[in-house]
């Protein structure tokens, strides 16, 4: 799997075939379409030689093109040109608007970017939280918990939608809780601490004495990569 | 008290840590004139465009801001330390489209793109580039995204329609056959 | 570049967050002499006293950094108290909460944040972000907080239909990380 990344390059189905119209140095207006659709195809088939899931996406191209490529093989009448060029406009101008908002986009960050090539006054906080600014242990933020605190939920009920509701649960029996934890182990994963059945408002209770404990710094929490269990150590 | 307005609408931007509109600053001295403020704004712009230091005053995100010239960057970079949040292509251009096409739901998006964009939105929100503008008047009312005034800010926009105009793409021709 | 070394010691000291010293900036500047760097931040020194700006470069224990004059104060504190970007994470999370499930009670509040709220809650009333929206006809007649205009303002919400449920950003999936 580590050809993956070396591989997919192309993030979607406009990608690779913008990547083929530049590599064969074709106009947009004047694509061959036969020759396109051959690579096309190819470069799926090196995805499935090498195992790599090909999203449904790039199968929906195919097809498009397939079927392009074989009404152009055939006899033409008056109708299929008709055809033709509905299915030309179908790949092509969704393509032609990709390229346009790619080249935008190059303007953009060609741009004079604040704290890139011009830099104001002061720190940058803005209203994002948890940058960890105001000395607290956090690597991961508010934001990062939620969605991880979400995971967990989704779990262990999966059809129920979150909302704050009032507790039966102390935070604050919570919180001792975690900080015996934290204190008798050394590190404990953020998964563990909800790994007991307990109902939401329980979950919720733990989760709120979890943020309490990493604002007032008695807890790090660190995450190997993006994605990864979430680490809990008693801060010293 | 002596100072003039010109020094003490100097002194807040000098202070504040985003862009301040007219508007703002009207709003800490309400004793001013609204017009008597974007004259100052003007012509401490011009001052600091005059005097060729090392920042001057810059019109962004329909206020003003002190900044540093661009080409200070190697030294300010090296003093930072840290490598400024880079956002990558596919952020970028998704980014782009929600610029231009503002207000827009991530159908949209994901229709321009050829590609889902739900984490690359998450992480666009996250950073305070895009926000929710509203919802739409549609089963499930679906959220509709739109830029924020961070994003003029940090791409060194005055507003919205400063976005340059999208380039036609031009080997097109007329989209006519032969 | 064609830089003044004035002008780099200048764009620098116009960054930094904390005072620099003459030995950090030869850190920076390592092909610049010390004394040099020690005679252009005396030299720049001089110069901004003589410019009678709003703003000075001043020599602090630690080193050199620019700051506002005092008489600036009054306008300055009054910006700092206007710009609500200045909410701590506790203060965050306590309007979070209010936000969505208003109308609350600060004993909810309390009970769900598991802390005393009184000062946060204080702070989120000056500066305008929440207000009281009546009193619950229970024993005392506690407050119910809800937000304010002015908090949607700040947030960039058209209203509060707006504000995403955890469950919309939870449908977004994985923001990319850097």
């Amino acid at each position: 799997m580590t050809f993956t990344t070396k591989l997919d390059v192309f993030e979607g189905p406009l990608d690779l075939l913008l990547h083929l119209v530049k590599v064969n140095e074709v106009d947009l207006a004047d694509i061959p379409i036969a020759t396109i659709t051959d690579q096309y195809l190819e470069y799926l088939d090196l995805m499935k030689a090498l195992d790599i899931t090909i999203a449904g996406d790039f199968l929906v191209m195919a097809s498009t093109l397939m079927h392009l490529k074989s009404k152009m093989l055939l006899p033409k009448q008056e109708q299929d040109m008709e055809e033709i060029e509905e299915l030309v406009e179908e790949i092509v101008g969704p393509l032609r608007e990709y390229m346009q908002f790619k080249e935008a986009a190059e303007d953009l960050a060609a741009r004079n970017v604040l704290s890139r090539d011009v830099f104001k006054r002061a720190s940058d906080t803005y209203f994002m939280i948890g940058e960890g600014k105001e000395g607290t242990t956090a690597k991961v933020n508010l934001f990062e918990l939620m969605i991880a605190f979400k995971r967990v939920m989704a779990r262990q009920f999966p059809d129920t939608v979150l909302s704050f509701e009032a507790e039966t649960w102390s935070v604050k029996e919570k919180i001792a809780e975690i900080k015996k934890r934290v204190e008798g182990q050394k590190t404990i994963y953020f998964s563990e601490l909800f790994s007991s059945k307990g109902s939401i408002s329980e979950l919720i209770a733990i989760f709120l004495a979890l943020l309490e404990l990493v604002r007032v710094g008695f807890i790090a929490i660190f995450q190997p990569k993006p994605g990864d269990d979430i680490m809990l150590q008693a801060f010293k | 008290m002596n100072n003039s307005l010109k020094l003490i609408v100097e002194s807040l931007l000098f202070a504040a840590v985003d862009p301040l509109t007219p508007r703002q600053i009207h709003g800490l001295l309400p004793e001013r004139d609204l017009k008597e403020i974007k004259e100052v704004l003007a012509a401490l712009k011009d001052e600091y465009e005059g005097m060729k230091r090392s920042f001057t005053l810059v019109e962004v995100a329909e206020g003003y801001q002190f900044r540093t010239l661009p080409s200070y960057k190697p030294y300010i970079a090296n003093l930072l330390g840290a490598t400024p949040t880079r956002l990558s292509r596919p952020a970028l251009e998704t980014l782009t489209i929600i610029a231009y096409k503002q207000p827009i739901l991530r159908q949209e998006i994901e229709r321009l793109r050829g590609v889902d964009v739900g984490g690359i939105i998450r992480m666009l929100l996250k950073k305070g580039l895009i926000r929710v503008v509203g919802r739409k008047p549609l089963p499930g009312k679906p959220i509709i995204y739109g830029t924020t005034k961070r994003f003029l800010e940090v791409f060194d926009l005055k507003d919205l329609s400063s976005l340059p105009t999208l380039k036609e793409i031009e080997e097109l021709g007329n989209g006519e056959e032969e």
